[in-house]
């Protein structure tokens, strides 16, 4: 058990603990939180594995970098999406959208849909 | 690229780019969008014709180039396939001249005739494919360029009909397409060729090519209307009648038809389709399909319908003819591919007549229509007596060939086919000839228009007589040897490997 | 050279004058033109050589004209009824409905000369097709619910008629390889289906000639047919139906005595029984009509006969020919009659009822008429000895009391007329068709081929035998008529 | 010439994103119309070098890998960069006039439109498993962009629901990259493939591989994970629309199956390919199914893209352990079903789009009457449909074709069930949308004409998916080219 293996393993569980936030919380916020969370942990196992393996490696650094930047460019767009969704529906998770199937699904009429 | 390649592709072109232009064009331009179906229509009618002598002189023309890998499209220009092209161009031409006059004052016109057009060239593409594929091509683009033709009128009956019509369609489809498939699979690339692939096959093919044979006959079948794959056929009225007349007479029940004669002929070979036993029993299920479609004829009220259940019981008359295995027998289906085209198509022209003129639909709204319509009884006179099988017109030399086919072949019980379907053929269209002519008018005509000084518009009154002229051409001169029966024994010759 | 033209006009001339009634206005030319139409086939029946054909390849699936000398007795006696017939319905008809009469008369005339000069099977079969279906619109003419019922049965049957015709032919034709007439008779006699074929062909063409059991349609549609078409119906078409028999059967081929059985049995049933039934009847035409079942019955005695015998077959066939010369002629004149209004003068209606009455007495054999002639060659033929098939020895008796049973519903025909015979005026060409059938059966009959070719006997110089043979009869059913007039008479039911 | 090309090819679509960000909707369009320009002349020009040359790689910048980019340009691969640049110059071409200029928020499309672009060059030519995964992110984000692109509510929890998928697909991808690199220290494909060639000691990256598969089957939308496909594929602008269905999903895909042509062999199984291949074909059934019950028109085609998307999965059990001719079928037939499918997926949806603008509702009722009005729009429409129906001569037949075969001849006679099946099914739906239109008792008779332009750009689209089928032989040849003249240039 090498420290590098230690940073993989812990990587893996914080992978396991943002996948099950990920799943199970409803607020977006948080959901996003949970999945930065996944994020990190990916990158230790990138980092930790290739340097039990291999030793001191750049490359896995690099890519952990590019990875980050990647993460912040998603989580950026998130907020703003969850934002402006706050601002116009005024709610912060994703309920179940109207299904708009055929009638003889259900007894509801599906309301017209604004012009495109 | 020689003359010999370009004909079948100007040949399927002139309707194809008909069809483009007429969809280009507004929907307000009549006269020129007549004018280029007319033209269209003359052109590719010269186009077969030069064909057809070519053919006659034995020459060759074809192309082929390939499509997707393992896949070719082929055209090829042999006589059974110019006996089809022939029959489609010449009714091309006519039906035109009769939907123009039919459609006179009615919406959607430049969408019907681009679909017209469309559903032509996939009958030209028929009859030209070289083999199974491009066969496959050309059928499934009949039953997608169709379909707005049957749904021509919008109504919710033409919309069910249409439903019905592409569900059995489309199906047959993938049926025959999963059976190519499968051919294609254990054998490759198949052209069309005299006498077939399977001569001398290995004995543990048999199997898989006898269930091969059903599902592509299978396939076929639901185009061709064998029952019980007919359904959709006398659905399928709603149509405007040019569009029964084409449905019917040429393009989607001819194209089964013609499916199953190069799969029995070309694919398999006579030979070996009755080796496995398969003939057979496609001539049991012709039988059936012949009597029972004129049984079910028989108790239609609307004359569309009871057209509709004839052509049921008239197309399977081909494949019985091919079933009889003999050169005389297959003469006799083939023909009648002609024939049955002949009188059907006249039958409609007049129900359309009929429909059109004075608004009868059912069979007992036509007493008196003869006096008050004379060309147009006539003319369904003729075809109706044809279809009895009544000397000398074209469908007396069908069962006359046919009969003497089957007593070659030993298949006596044919011969009570043939008499039964004839009998009842007799009891279904002889009342409606017997209102015609024989009765009085009693009430007035549903829906009575005046059109011109002749007894409806020339446009519907013309087609109808001259495709009865042809008619009783065909039967009396049936021995000529540019008669259908001439042509058929020239195929019967060359291509038929007996 | 003059065969194949005229035999093409015996065709071509009654088809083409179908574009007369295109325009309303035309009909009266039409009306006109009907006695002109069987012109060509008189003149090719009269002046045509014998035994030419005349190939048309490209017609059906081959066609072969011509005339032999059974053909051309069927044709002259054809066109000559129609023809006179013809200028019968020019006064006959109305001026309602008149395209249509037209048209159908000569569709249907088209198809009676047509199959009678066609050699070959399809031109046969097409132009027997096209004389039963156009027949029908003579038999509906009237529209009455009556005429339409009479056609219904006419054309079920006609139908039924028309698939076992296309069966045998078809079987015999497979067999024979060829599409010619002439060898259908050789290959049915080596069928080994031959049973079969006879059959059908029998049934198939019985229809038409009124063969018992297939017969029920002509009572009820030669009555309802206007009167010139009735005329040709029975003195014509129904012959179309015997020259089919003819032409096909294997005779000369092989002995069947077992068909000479059926045959004669049915000839019998038909001659004895149709008389039997026609003697029931009220209206002049359908007793005709029953007559025609009766004499029918007796040529079908002779057909049969001609299926036992071989060597006899070939004399028979012109003795058939001379009783159907005769016969049609008679009963064509006879049919024109029920039409004839009588005169006022009680001078002329005598003679007019003794000319009305005479083709009749011709049928029954009345001596020195065609009746006497066809008589007495049908008994010269059928004498006992030359036949050994089972019921041979009962021919005799029942052509004797055939000839009286025929005797018997003339004076039931003359009876019944004379109840609904109307006086008045007739239209000029009623009067001259009337004449012109009466003429050509009494008179003309015995310059017609068919009668000349029996020249070998002088009908006109007869012994007593044969003079007494003919006469008792006639006696005999004329006092059974008398008796039967009298006893009615005295019960008063019907006179009035 | 080459660099010039490779740099036009990823950077304009870059500069051109920048450009058009500080530009308006009205002059972005104009800046865009040239970029357009440049894009399918570069790629065309791309695509015949390749056609003459052979494929090549190409180290981005003269770097080389592992820090480098190394490209790889082979057949498919330009084939697949002309496809997009023909997609998606139309829906670009089609949205400057489809879109309402005066919205504020719409300035944001173009410069969207070049990052999507952008990323699918890189998925593309990349042959590194974390470019591509830098590529793939990008498509995502500028995807869900476009989706959320001025809507309302229902239009942002549709991107939202769409980002959530597709970060978590990327970050599953990503665990898979890390593995891998862990295992063999090297991110190229092919030096995976060939160290997996030399020891076959690669415990545990089996699994890798089944992370990275799960990751691009939910970026793909496979059944049961396309939720999020129809809501955000729906309820998008139809260029969008087009560009998603056509391509978007086609990026993951294509990713997916170079991962299982490259590895799915050594560590790959056959439960793994036919699960694949079973979850494509309840795809097939349940997003036809589907299709035929939705009531709004452009979700009908939106669940028309899942079905078709479970077409693409049959690679997966026919490439696994077969004869090489089947598995080349079955790969020329994947091929072809991704390029016949984005031209009829755009080809339908741009139409869609001038449906609904034409009649004013996004319902398919309410296209009755439709037939008389807008005959060309229907038909580009139902050209589209006869290709997704996978009827000949279409390229969705000759794919269906070929998968048809490749089953046949490895005995996988089940998937001729979902071939067969699923042709009726989009038969079904294109069917019903077809019918709606030739009501003829609607009484509405206002209604809006698109621009002969917007009617003529799906048309071609439509025509060339047709024409597919008739040339699909000369496209597959193409296809096929690999590194000819030998590696690296």
């Amino acid at each position: 058990m090498t420290p590098s293996l230690l940073y993989a393993f812990a990587g893996a569980a914080l992978c396991g603990i943002g996948l099950f936030g990920f799943i199970v919380i409803s607020h977006l916020l948080r959901k996003l939180l949970a999945f930065n969370l996944m994020g990190s942990g990916v990158f230790l196992v990138l980092v930790g594995l290739a340097q039990h393996r291999s030793g001191p490696d750049p490359v896995p650094q690099a890519l952990v970098l590019t990875g980050i930047v990647v993460a912040i460019a998603a989580t950026a767009l998130a907020v703003v999406l969850i934002r402006r969704y706050f601002h116009l529906s005024g709610k912060t998770a994703l309920e179940d959208p109207a299904r708009d199937t055929l009638p003889h699904q259900g007894p509801r009429e599906v309301r017209e849909a604004p012009r495109e | 690229m020689t003359t010999g390649a370009l004909l079948p592709v100007f040949a399927l072109m002139t309707s194809l780019t008909a069809a483009v232009i007429i969809f280009t064009l507004p929907e307000q331009k009549h006269q020129l969008r007549t004018a280029v179906n007319l033209i269209a229509a003359v052109l590719k009618l010269l186009l077969v014709g030069l064909m057809i002598w070519g053919v006659f002189q034995g020459r060759e023309y074809g192309i082929s180039f390939p499509m997707i890998p393992g896949v070719e499209f082929v055209l090829r220009a042999d006589a059974l396939a110019m006996l089809f092209a022939g029959l489609s161009a010449s009714w091309w031409l006519l039906t035109t001249v009769y939907a123009v006059g039919y459609l006179e004052d009615s919406p959607n016109r430049s969408r019907f005739f681009g679909f017209f057009s469309l559903c032509v060239a996939s009958t030209m593409g028929i009859a030209l494919a070289g083999n199974l594929f491009t066969f496959f091509l050309f059928y499934e683009m009949l039953t997608l360029s169709t379909y707005p033709l049957v749904v021509h009128r919008g109504t919710q009956q033409a919309l069910r009909a249409g439903r019905t019509y592409i569900i059995y369609t489309l199906t047959g489809g993938a049926v025959l397409l999963f059976g190519i498939a499968m051919l294609h699979g254990f054998s490759g690339d198949l052209p069309f060729r005299p006498g077939g692939h399977f001569a001398d096959m290995s004995p543990d093919l048999q199997a898989p090519l006898t269930l091969v044979f059903v599902i592509l006959i299978a396939g076929l079948g639901v185009k061709a209307a064998i029952v019980p794959l007919h359904g959709w056929l006398p659905t399928a009225m709603v149509a405007p009648a040019p569009v029964s007349a084409l449905l019917h007479a040429v393009a989607v029940v001819k194209a089964g038809a013609f499916g199953i004669v190069r799969v029995v002929f070309e694919i398999y070979g006579l030979e070996t389709a009755n080796a496995l036993g398969l003939l057979w029993g496609l001539a049991a299920i012709a039988a059936f399909t012949i009597i029972y479609g004129s049984a079910r004829a028989l108790s239609q009220s609307d004359l569309k319908r009871r057209l509709a259940f004839s052509t049921v019981s008239q197309v399977s008359y081909i494949i019985l003819g091919l079933c009889l295995a003999g050169p005389v027998g297959v003469a006799g289906g083939l023909v009648h591919l002609v024939h049955q085209g002949v009188m059907k198509i006249t039958l409609f022209f007049c129900a359309g007549n009929y429909a059109e003129t004075l608004g009868i639909h059912r069979i007992d709204e036509l007493d008196g229509a003869g006096r008050r319509m004379p060309g147009t009884s006539v003319a369904f006179t003729l075809a109706a007596f044809g279809m009895i099988g009544t000397p000398p017109l074209a469908g007396f030399i069908t069962k006359w060939t046919m009969g003497t086919g089957a007593l070659a072949a030993g298949m006596d019980w044919v011969i009570a086919v043939l008499v039964i379907s004839s009998l009842l053929n007799a009891a279904y269209f002889l009342p409606v000839l017997n209102r015609i002519w024989f009765r009085e008018q009693k009430n007035a005509w549903p829906e009575e228009r005046q059109w011109g000084r002749f007894e409806t518009s020339a446009w519907l009154l013309w087609p109808p007589l001259i495709t009865a002229g042809f008619l009783v051409l065909a039967g009396l001169l049936a021995s000529a040897s540019f008669s259908p029966l001439g042509w058929v024994e020239l195929i019967v010759a060359r291509e038929v490997d007996l | 050279m003059i065969a194949s033209p005229l035999m093409l006009m015996t065709v071509i001339l009654p088809l083409a004058s179908l574009f007369l009634a295109i325009r309303p206005q035309w009909q009266t030319i039409y009306r006109y033109s009907l006695p002109l139409l069987p012109l060509p086939a008189i003149l090719a029946g009269l002046m045509a050589e014998l035994h030419h054909w005349l190939e048309l390849p490209w017609l059906l699936i081959g066609g072969l004209w011509g005339l032999d000398e059974l053909r051309q007795t069927f044709l002259l006696l054809t066109s000559v009824l129609w023809a006179t017939a013809g200028i019968f319905a020019v006064g006959y008809l109305e001026t309602r409905k008149l395209r249509p009469f037209c048209l159908f008369w000569a569709l249907t005339l088209t198809g009676n000369l047509g199959l009678i000069i066609s050699v070959d099977l399809a031109s046969f079969y097409s132009f027997f097709a096209l004389m039963t279906f156009a027949a029908y619109g003579l038999v509906v003419h009237e529209r009455t619910d009556e005429a339409n019922r009479a056609g219904r049965v006419y054309l079920a049957m006609a139908v039924a008629g028309e698939m076992a015709l296309l069966t045998g032919l078809l079987m015999a034709a497979h067999q024979a390889g060829s599409t010619l007439l002439t060898e259908l008779p050789g290959a049915i006699a080596e069928s080994d289906r031959s049973g079969m074929i006879i059959a059908l062909l029998v049934s198939g063409f019985g229809v038409k000639a009124g063969l018992p059991f297939l017969h029920f349609w002509l009572p009820l549609a030669h009555p309802v047919a206007p009167t010139p078409a009735s005329a040709v119906l029975s003195g014509a078409m129904i012959k179309a139906g015997l020259l089919g028999w003819l032409v096909t059967l294997p005779f000369g081929e092989l002995s069947l005595p077992a068909w000479s059985n059926t045959l004669v049995v049915l000839g019998a049933i038909g001659a004895l029984g149709g008389a039997a039934l026609g003697l029931k009847q009220v209206r002049p035409k359908t007793v005709l009509a029953y007559s025609s079942i009766s004499q029918m019955g007796l040529i079908t005695l002779m057909v049969g006969a001609a299926m036992a015998n071989m060597e006899q077959a070939a004399t028979l066939f012109s003795v058939i020919a001379l009783y159907a010369l005769h016969h049609g002629l008679a009963k064509g004149c006879l049919f024109l009659s029920t039409a004839v209004e009588l005169p006022t003068q009680r001078r002329f209606r005598w003679t007019l009822w003794l000319l009305i009455a005479l083709p009749g007495f011709s049928l029954a054999g009345l001596p020195f008429t065609s009746g006497a002639a066809a008589k007495l060659a049908m008994k010269a033929e059928l004498k006992l000895e030359q036949y050994d098939f089972a019921v041979a020895e009962y021919l005799p008796l029942i052509m004797t009391a055939g000839a009286v049973a025929t005797m018997l519903l003339i004076w039931r025909f003359i009876w019944t007329l004379h109840q609904s015979a109307r006086r008045g005026h007739n239209h000029p060409f009623k009067w001259l068709g009337w004449v012109a059938a009466t003429v050509c059966s009494l008179v003309g009959f015995w310059f017609l081929p068919g009668a000349r070719s029996e020249a070998g006997h002088s009908w006109f110089v007869l012994t007593p035998g044969e003079l007494w043979s003919l006469c008792w009869p006639i006696v005999v059913a004329t006092a059974i008529a008398a008796v039967g007039w009298f006893t009615r008479g005295r019960n008063g039911s019907d006179l009035g | 010439m080459t660099l010039w090309l490779m740099a036009g090819l990823l950077f304009t679509p870059l500069a051109w994103a920048v450009l058009t960000l500080l530009a308006g909707f009205r002059r972005g369009r104009v800046v865009t119309w040239l970029g357009i320009a440049i894009q399918v002349l570069v790629s065309l020009a791309l695509w015949a070098v390749v056609v003459r040359d052979g494929g090549f790689q190409y180290p981005l910048g003269g770097w080389q890998a592992p820090l480098g980019i190394e490209l790889r340009v082979d057949g498919l691969a330009v084939t697949f960069v002309l496809l997009t640049a023909l997609v998606a110059a139309a829906s670009g071409l089609h949205a400057g006039f489809y879109l309402d200029p005066d919205k504020q928020w719409h300035r944001y499309f173009w410069p969207l439109f070049w990052f999507l672009w952008a990323g699918l060059n890189v998925v593309w030519l990349g042959n590194d498993l974390f470019n591509l995964y830098v590529g793939l992110e990008l498509i995502s984000l500028s995807a869900v962009g476009l989706v959320a692109l001025g809507g309302q509510s229902e239009a942002l929890r549709a991107a939202l629901r769409y980002l959530m998928a597709a970060l978590l697909g990327s970050l599953a991808y990503l665990l898979g990259v890390a593995l891998f690199y862990g295992e063999f220290g090297s991110l190229s494909l092919s030096g995976i493939a060939s160290a997996l060639g030399q020891d076959s000691s690669g415990d545990g990256t089996g699994f890798a591989l089944v992370l990275m598969l799960f990751g691009l089957a939910l970026k793909t939308a496979l059944f049961p994970m396309h939720r999020w496909l129809p809501p955000a594929h729906g309820i998008a602008r139809s260029p969008v629309s087009a560009l998603l269905s056509a391509l978007v999903v086609k990026g993951s895909f294509y990713i997916a199956a170079r991962l299982w042509l490259e590895l799915g062999a050594p560590l790959g199984s056959l439960a793994l390919a036919q699960l694949l291949g079973l979850l494509g074909g309840m795809a097939v059934f349940w997003g036809g199914w589907q299709a035929l019950r939705q009531r709004k028109l452009k979700q009908v085609v939106a669940y028309s893209s899942v079905a078709q998307i479970g077409y693409l999965f049959l690679l997966f059990p026919l490439t696994w352990n077969t004869t090489e001719a089947a598995a080349l079928q079955a790969q020329q037939a994947m091929t072809l079903q991704v390029i016949s499918h984005a031209l009829a997926k755009a080809a339908m949806f741009l139409s869609a789009g001038n449906l609904i603008m034409s009649v004013g509702s996004n319902r398919v009722n309410a296209l009755a009457g439709v037939s008389h009005f807008l005959p060309f729009s229907l038909f580009s429409f139902g050209l589209a449909g006869v290709s997704l129906m996978g009827l000949p001569p279409t390229g969705g037949f000759a794919a269906k074709w070929l998968f048809l075969q490749a089953s046949l001849a490895t005995g996988q006679w089940w998937w001729l069930v979902v071939l067969l099946g699923g042709g009726l099914l989009s038969a079904a739906y294109v069917f019903r949308v077809y019918r709606a239109s030739f009501v003829e008792d609607s009484n509405i008779d206002h209604f809006f004409h698109p621009a002969r332009r917007l009617e003529i750009i799906p048309m071609i689209l439509a025509l060339l998916s047709l024409g597919l089928g008739l040339m699909a032989e000369p496209v597959l040849s193409v296809m096929a080219l690999t590194f000819a003249n030998g590696e690296g240039t």
